[in-house]
């Protein structure tokens, strides 16, 4: 666990734990009204005493707003990437291990799909399925999986060529057990390291798609919801930007050093 | 010869396959433009007789046909809502959305490129963890948000930039890079925090190769191993992914175009997708995925120029 | 005479804090004009890390020298380069010292042509540009040897083969007649025909210019060959230095006599019949040899395997033509025999020993194995076919799945197979740690907690929990410092002698082969050139490649040095054939009971 | 009436104005057109046979004068001499006949074709004369000629052209659109009523407000329509620009499907009107801008019931009502449609939900994009709760039939009231003025008893502009809704 005490891993390890701890026990602690309970008197206000980071259009507190929607935006990120993973994972393995007719038809496919803009994509599915948490999801997820086959395979390609996958074939090993046995474990560290990266860039499309409308749906808060709420109010309270703003910054930032240190942190030969 | 011909090969096959995921997919949005056309005037039997003059009630295999016939023959239809042909409506937002494109990505590299390097030879000092941060910081916030701060702060607050708007490079080049300014701005800060990690990465791998140490070893003065002997290497890696950001780029566009007002391909196709102007929707999405796509092709073939290795396999 | 370069109380660190390492402790040696001086010592022992300092790159790998004077002599007067600011070093290096680092492969920058990198040098030492440039630049290749040298100059390094890249890195660390040439195990990556070549390359350049080598190897026959003096280091110090002759004679400290006894020597196996363990230092029992049966028993039979591998291309990428990695080989192996395939990189052993494995599908042929053709066998009985022959691969570490801890992967085939379960599994896979001498408390580690030979060992175990019949050992002792390579080869003979096991034993070293084998074959080519006794394929080489081989392997002995002349540059050939194109059968002669000999034509 | 911040000055001629339009201008064809923001550009390119005054009486304009029959089914209008059109043409009966025979046709899909419902024969004894016959009384049938669109006059056989190059009588030439991106007008020098004082008018189509607004700071552009309305204060206190603020631009209310179960009970309705406090709702979605409303009616007009006063929010009156509906606390889940089209309906639906928390109803908002709001809501009437706003439809027959009666066309609440389809039918064939006043009173007062929609409020409309544009009080059209820049300039 060493490296992980190092100032970047204790760093971005504690953001990712106090988001995640923010988004889980925040709607236990908190009643779910405080995001939406409104003050007309106060609208648009400055941080202050009584609203620590000011308040938004409507009088709603930014502050409750901001740690209610973390919930959201962590879930919608978190799902969405699952599912690119659960999806792109069985496809990226498949085509990297066994390679051949199967790696051709799928990657074009892939190549294909990565050829429209994840966003376009999303949009194009949100617009199909309809505007709801659920349909997010499912969009930010299918618009995610191509990139996430796409580097799945990569890795398990070069698995696949590695001796000991030869070592372990010339030892007996039938594919599914080599799958579960040798190339997982091997590409688990790309992957969990891609995920937090996609987690960034998930929390990002989430914000693109509510900024369109498309997203998370009012008078819910998600992060991205809030800074698209925000635009018309920029100029003269700018906080209601950069509350949820900075609240997407920290996350990807502590998600980025996170992927980083993870990446060192599962590999047994970095640890001591 | 054959690698290229190869890759041209698939680019047209992929082509074909973005036509059929085109299609299909705008074949299950939901609503239709008919009655985007009547607006509030809507009714059943008027409904039913656009729609039939539209030729929405065709077979789908025979509205594909009809719709990949015509895009072969440059006939690419009317846009249903716009009211105008396609072709040449299409023609115009790639030259205005292009603008910005390459614009943005000049800014991105022309930022991210020096200052990746400058982190990565510093490595781990001061320098390298502000690079970097400031990178992350970069990406962290949506374009959209980025957008915002510019026009408050070079159009509202210094007047330097207009806030929105479009013009034609043929018309006014000054003009048009004028306008494209902002939006560019605005992706290019994204953009450039991306390819600044990635440069780093590229060059910190780069820089540990024994050829670097060879030329070291010659005698040559620092600038010339990291910028020539270094960097020559790195363009190659970081060209292709900034090849891949296109695709990243027509998706933020979406968004920063409907932002500035500025009426390109991304503002097109959400306009077209808001309206379920189908035909125009097929097209532009179309057209967005093979731009992005011929992006990658010709990065791939510029590798061939930059990576001896390539010319030969 | 003032030495060139002299080197006091070097002390070299990486890292900061808790994580410094010491790299270099207490190093102190000099080098005189016209003296090729040798470090030799076992991987880690800041061999590189000497030499980096000397030219003060160690600095941008992230090393530290803390302490130590570097002196050398010049025209003006001695300059200490531990202390030397960077312009000045900026000026000696390139000019004063030339380096040449140990892998070919990378050492040339891939988007570069060999003209721009040899005369960037040029350039900046003597401010040679345009056609001046490449006039000199022609000339080193010419210098080194290099066919077609004009041709080349317009090349990029890919095109290049292995030791002419490594000729064209020589070019440019002699570029300006450096006094002093710094060669990092030069020829550690390549072939011995070329490892020759580029010995007697530098032997002759440093004749003809009177310049220092630094030679570093890990290689005793290597230095045998060439040094005047050796620099013996271990763990960061220098523990003996002195003349070459001596040092190989009358090694003084224990590390060089350990060392030495590690070390196989071509020819020390005359008039042995049987292969025998090393005997090294510490040992008492005199070792014993690895005697074959009194009746031969049939193993392994190859008949006929051929193996090629599509080569796509054009635009479709269709079948086009075949690489020809096994062509056409037969041979015999015996129960509790050795049978080696030598050769050099490329000529198909690995694929020849893959395909019995049919770990690639072989093209036609058949192998075999106690009555059973692996070839023909179906998927199911492939597998079960496994448990009867094993493979020990090259690269310790790679072979090994770094995510697994040492006790499952010893487990995996008895796994596979289904052999032990439970306790019982834990059982056989502790008996197996004892068997190959590691503790078990090994047995909850990862692969990067042990050492190369340890991890070697697990592979040996793994490959032994089945209890096989036959091991294919594809290089498995030559990723490894020769003591520890030493202990693994007394470890697979004692296996052999114990268990009756049989090998075969792929290696391009020459002096380990002799060691061990029982019978040898020699590929050229995919092909099979001659293959005998050990005893006659060593002492009565017949074929021509054979004989060129045998004359290209260095002896690790200082008064056996061989008179290397300039041997001409002559790239094997490819194995790359048309898909049309029918090879001829391979027919052999016999000139010994045993022994046969490709018909040459 | 529009209200005025700056002085005035002479009007100069020449100049080309830029005008940050808040919408995109779609199909540019006035008959087919059904978008405020297209009418809104047009209204400077065509001219329509009658117009209103600023009471909404029915004035002249292409036609000099008009005059009905006594038994109300016949209409002669005088046309004006020598109005040309835009290709140079003189505009003749033959015109008048070819654009209304073009407006009533189906085939041409126009928007207003109803308006020509009742007509029997038009004819064009002289050049300057058109008769219209009608084969029953229709009351509105002049008022709505000068609505929007049905009344404008194309030259004949031009109808082909219209939807991409419009050609009228109107005071400034169409020259080019860029779809999405601006229009471009020139002054029309043979305007029957006077060259225009602007060379050229460019209408850059801005949808974001913020965008729109900084525009017309920075200078780029001259004026701009829909000021965002909580910077509307600001503006006007700093003083640096001109703001024009006039009552009404349109009206908002909130639909009740009288399809789903729980709305057929109007003591649901009722209690749902109860819930919501308008004046806040107001506050809160509009910042105050606009003034609240029970009737949909255009407040100056003759059949403005202002009589009815909106029922105070009274939550714990609203529970006891749906209590007494059998709709205790928690068991209503109801999911309310809005479209991001008009971003404060978002607004105001975040409210609603919070009232509705209290009176234990639940709400849940659905956002759905213009398309998906006409074709779920307007189309198939798939709905439970949703809100949209109109422009202000002045004429009470286009208002009240087609919005209320169980037939009228824009019926999508599915509202089916005896009592209001019995008097907006009746209003129809009553000629006398006054007597179709009290008619529509009646439907106001019955529409506000039953809550068959929850009146809202009409919402201000407004324009910010440079200190340099003069004319501004000339500009809004009596609609409230277009804009007319034939007296508009601007100074050096
Ligand atoms: N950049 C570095 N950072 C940290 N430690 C290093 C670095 N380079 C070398 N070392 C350490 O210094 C010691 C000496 O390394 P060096 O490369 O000189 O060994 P060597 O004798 O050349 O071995 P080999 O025969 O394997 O090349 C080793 O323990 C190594 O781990
Ligand atoms: N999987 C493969 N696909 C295509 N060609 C191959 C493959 N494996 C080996 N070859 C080619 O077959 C020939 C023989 O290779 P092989 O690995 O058997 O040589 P080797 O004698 O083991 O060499 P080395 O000493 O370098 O390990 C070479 O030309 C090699 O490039
Ligand atoms: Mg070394
Ligand atoms: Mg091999």
């Amino acid at each position: 666990m060493r490296s992980f005490m190092t100032g970047k891993g204790l760093l971005g390890g504690g953001i990712v734990i106090t988001m995640l701890l923010v988004a889980i026990l925040a709607p236990i602690f908190i009643p779910d009204t405080f995001a939406t309970r409104m003050d007309m008197r106060a609208r648009l206000s400055g941080p202050s005493l009584d609203h620590i980071f000011g308040t938004d259009q409507l009088g709603r507190d930014l502050f409750y707003r901001v740690v209610l929607g973390a919930q959201t935006s962590v879930m919608i990120a978190g799902a969405a990437v699952l599912m690119s993973v659960v999806i792109g994972l069985p496809l990226g393995i498949i085509s990297g291990y066994y390679g051949g007719v199967i790696d051709n038809v799928l990657m074009r496919l892939v190549d294909t799909l990565l050829s429209f803009p994840a966003l376009l994509l999303a949009l194009t599915i949100s617009a199909v399925l309809g505007p709801n948490l659920t349909n997010t999801i499912i969009a930010i997820g299918i618009a995610f999986t191509p990139f996430l086959a796409r580097i799945i395979r990569g890795e398990a390609l070069r698995v696949a060529q590695m001796p000991y996958v030869e070592a372990a074939r010339a030892a007996g090993t039938s594919d599914l057990k080599m799958i579960i046995r040798h190339v997982l474990p091997n590409i688990m560290p790309a992957i969990i390291v891609q995920g937090t990266i996609s987690l960034a860039f998930a929390i990002l499309a989430e914000a693109g798609l509510s900024f369109l409308g498309l997203g998370t749906q009012p008078p819910d808060a998600s992060w991205g919801l809030m800074i698209q709420a925000s635009r018309d109010y920029l100029d003269v309270a700018p906080w209601t930007a950069l509350v949820p703003g900075a609240a997407v910054a920290i996350t990807v930032l502590g998600l980025n050093m996170f992927g980083d240190v993870l990446r060192d942190v599962l590999d047994p030969r970095t640890q001591s | 010869m054959a690698y290229i011909i190869n890759r041209v090969l698939s680019v047209l096959l992929t082509l074909f396959l973005i036509s059929v995921i085109t299609f299909a997919v705008t074949n299950i949005l939901p609503g239709d433009v008919a009655m985007m056309i009547m607006g509030t005037q809507s009714n059943p039997e008027a409904l039913a007789g656009l729609r039939e003059s539209l030729g929405l009630n065709d077979p789908l295999i025979v509205q594909y046909g009809r719709w990949i016939g015509g895009l072969l023959t440059g006939d690419w239809g009317h846009s249903l809502v716009f009211r105008e042909p396609i072709a040449p409506l299409i023609a115009q937002k790639v030259v205005a959305s292009g603008v910005i494109v390459v614009m943005s990505m000049t800014i991105a590299l022309l930022f991210a490129i020096p200052l990746g390097v400058w982190a990565a030879i510093h490595r781990d000092r001061w320098q390298d963890s502000t690079a970097s941060t400031s990178a992350l910081v970069g990406v962290s916030l949506p374009d959209f948000f980025w957008g915002i701060m510019l026009i408050l702060l070079f159009a509202r607050a210094l007047g330097w930039f207009p806030s929105s708007g479009f013009v034609h490079p043929a018309d006014d080049l000054l003009g048009a890079i004028r306008h494209a300014f902002l939006p560019s701005l605005a992706l290019g800060l994204g953009l450039m925090a991306h390819l600044t990690r990635m440069t780093r990465s590229t060059m910190i791998g780069i820089m540990q190769q024994e050829f670097i140490r060879v030329a070291r070893a010659k005698g040559l003065a620092e600038r010339e191993v990291v910028w020539s002997y270094g960097l020559r290497n790195a363009i190659g890696p970081v060209l292709t992914v900034a090849g891949l950001q296109v695709g990243y780029l027509f998706g933020s566009i979406i968004v920063v175009e409907s932002l500035f007002n500025y009426t390109g391909m991304g503002w097109l196709t959400y306009q077209a997708l808001l309206n379920r102007d189908i035909p125009l929707i097929q097209s532009s999405v179309f057209v967005i995925a093979a731009v992005v796509m011929l992006t990658n092709l010709l990065v791939d073939l510029l590798y061939v120029v930059i990576d001896p290795r390539i010319r030969l396999s | 005479m003032t030495p060139i370069i002299n080197i006091e109380k070097l002390r070299v660190t990486f890292g900061k804090g808790d994580e410094e390492v010491t790299a270099v402790k207490d190093v102190s040696f000099s080098i005189n004009p016209g003296e090729t001086v040798c470090i030799v010592g076992e991987s880690g022992s800041g061999k590189s890390v000497t030499s980096l300092s000397l030219m003060r790159l160690v600095e941008f790998g992230g090393g530290t020298i803390v302490d130590g004077r570097m002196t050398l002599a010049g025209e003006n007067g001695a300059i200490d380069l531990a202390q030397a600011d960077a312009d000045t070093m900026r000026d000696i290096r390139g000019d004063e010292m030339g380096m040449i680092f140990q892998e070919p492969m990378t050492s040339l920058n891939p988007v570069f042509t060999i003209e721009r990198q040899l005369t960037d040098g040029l350039r900046v030492h003597r401010g040679l540009t345009g056609q001046a440039a490449t006039k000199r630049a022609l000339q080193l290749l010419k210098e080194v040897r290099i066919p077609e040298p004009e041709r080349r100059l317009k090349q990029y390094p890919h095109e290049l083969s292995g030791g002419m890249r490594q000729r064209v890195v020589i070019a440019i660390a002699m570029a300006c007649h450096p006094r002093l040439l710094i060669a990092d195990e030069p020829t550690t990556a390549l072939d011995v025909t070329i490892q020759a070549e580029i010995l007697a390359l530098i032997n002759q350049l440093k004749r003809e210019t009177g310049m220092a080598v630094m030679f570093i190897t890990h290689d005793m026959a290597v230095v045998a060959q060439i040094a005047d003096r050796v620099v013996v280091m271990y763990r960061g110090d220098v523990v003996e230095e002195g003349p070459v002759e001596e040092i190989f004679a009358n090694p003084k400290a224990e590390y060089t006599k350990a060392l030495l006894a590690a070390v196989p020597r071509l020819g020390e196996m005359r008039g042995k019949a049987a292969p025998e363990p090393l005997r090294l230092v510490g040992d008492t029992a005199p070792p014993k040899p690895i005697t074959p049966r009194e009746t031969p028993e049939l193993l392994l039979e190859v008949r006929n395997l051929t193996t090629y591998f599509p080569v796509k291309g054009g635009p479709l990428r269709r079948h086009v033509a075949n690489v020809h990695a096994v062509e056409d080989v037969s041979f015999t192996l015996n129960k509790g025999e050795t049978l080696s395939l030598v050769g050099e990189s490329g000529c198909g052993k690995s694929s020849c020993g893959r395909s019995i494995l049919r770990l690639v599908e072989p093209t036609s042929g058949s192998a075999i194995l106690d009555r059973k053709d692996v070839l023909a066998a179906s998927h199911r009985d492939l597998r079960i076919l496994r448990r009867d022959m094993q493979m020990i691969f090259q690269d310790p570490f790679a072979s090994l799945n770094p995510y697994m801890r040492l006790s499952a992967q010893v487990a995996e085939p008895l796994r596979n197979f289904d052999l032990a379960r439970g306790s019982e599994l834990q059982d056989r896979v502790a008996a197996l740690f004892d068997r190959v001498e590691l503790p078990r408390a090994y047995m909850r580690r990862f692969p990067h907690e042990l050492s190369g030979g340890q991890r070697q060992r697990i592979a040996i175990a793994r490959a032994l929990s089945v209890s096989p019949k036959l091991i294919i050992a594809d290089e498995a002792v030559s990723a490894l410092d020769v003591s520890v390579q030493a202990q693994v080869l007394n470890l697979m003979m004692e296996l052999q002698a114990d268990l009756g096991l049989s090998f075969l034993f792929i290696s391009h070293d020459m002096a380990v082969v002799e060691r061990v084998s029982h019978n040898v074959a020699v590929m050229y080519l995919g092909r099979i050139v001659e293959i005998g006794p050990r005893a006659a394929v060593f002492e009565n080489p017949q074929h021509s490649y054979t004989k060129s081989l045998m004359l290209a392997v260095p002896i690790a002995n200082p008064r056996d040095r061989k008179q290397i002349g300039d041997l001409n540059f002559k790239p094997i050939p490819s194995p790359m054939h048309p898909l049309s194109y029918t090879p001829e059968p391979s027919r052999y002669d016999t000139v010994g009971p045993g022994h046969l000999v490709l018909r040459e034509g | 009436a529009p209200r005025i911040a700056s002085a005035q000055t002479q009007p100069v001629s020449g100049g080309t104005l830029i005008w940050g339009h808040s919408e995109t201008t779609q199909n540019l064809d006035m008959h087919q057109t059904g978008t405020a923001s297209t009418g809104r550009v047009l209204q400077n390119v065509h001219n329509s046979i009658v117009t209103v005054d600023q009471d909404l009486n029915v004035i002249p304009m292409l036609a000099e004068s008009f005059e009905q029959s006594d038994d109300g089914l016949t209409y002669t209008f005088r046309l004006r001499p020598g109005v040309k059109f835009h290709d140079g043409s003189e505009m003749t009966s033959a015109d008048v006949k070819y654009s209304f025979e073009r407006c009533a046709n189906p085939d041409t899909g126009a928007v207003n074709f109803e308006v020509f419902n009742a007509v029997e024969s038009i004819d064009t004894p002289d050049p300057l004369t058109v008769v219209v016959t009608l084969n029953q009384i229709n009351a509105p049938f002049l008022s709505r000629l000068a609505e929007n669109g049905a009344g404008v006059i194309m030259p004949e056989g031009s109808g082909d052209v219209q939807g991409e190059t419009p050609i009228g009588a109107g005071p400034f030439r169409f020259v080019r659109r860029e779809f999405g991106n601006e229009v471009e007008l020139e002054r029309f020098d043979d305007y029957w009523d006077g060259p225009a004082y602007l060379e050229r008018v460019i209408a850059r189509e801005i949808p974001e407000p913020t965008v729109r607004l900084t525009g017309l700071r920075t200078g780029e552009l001259h004026m701009i329509n829909d000021i965002p309305a909580d910077r509307i204060g600001e503006i006007e206190d700093a003083g640096e620009l001109q703001v024009v603020k006039w009552f009404p631009l349109n009206w908002d209310f909130v639909n009740l499907n009288h399809t789903f179960e729980p709305f057929q009970d109007a003591r649901v309705r009722r209690a749902f009107d109860m819930i919501i406090d308008k004046e806040v709702l107001l506050e809160g979605a509009l910042w105050g801008q606009g003034a609240v409303t029970a009737s949909p009616s255009y407040p100056t007009s003759a059949s403005f019931n202002a009589d009815l006063v909106q029922r105070p929010q009274d939550i714990d009156g609203a529970r006891a009502l749906l209590e007494e509906a059998g709709y205790p606390p928690g068991s209503l889940d109801i999911v309310f449609k809005a479209t991001t089209n008009y971003p404060y309906h978002i607004e105001s639906a975040q409210i609603l939900v919070e009232w509705f928390r209290m009176a234990g109803v639940n709400l849940t908002i659905e956002q759905l994009t213009w398309a998906d709001w006409l074709s779920q809501c307007w189309v198939d009437r798939d709905f439970q709760m949703t809100m949209m706003n109109f422009f202000t439809l002045w004429e009470p027959d286009f208002l009240y039939y087609s919005l209320f009666n169980t037939v009228g066309a824009f019926n999508y609440r599915s509202i089916s009231d005896p009592e209001i389809d019995a008097l907006t039918e009746e209003a129809r064939i009553t000629v006398d003025p006054a007597e179709r006043a009290e008619i529509y009173k009646a439907v106001q007062q019955r529409l506000f008893d039953e809550a068959h929609d929850i009146m809202l409020w009409f919402r201000n409309g407004s324009i910010g502009a440079q200190p340099s544009v003069g004319g501004l009080d000339t500009i809004v059209h009596p609609n409230g809704s277009n804009l007319n820049f034939h007296k508009v300039w601007l100074n050096a």
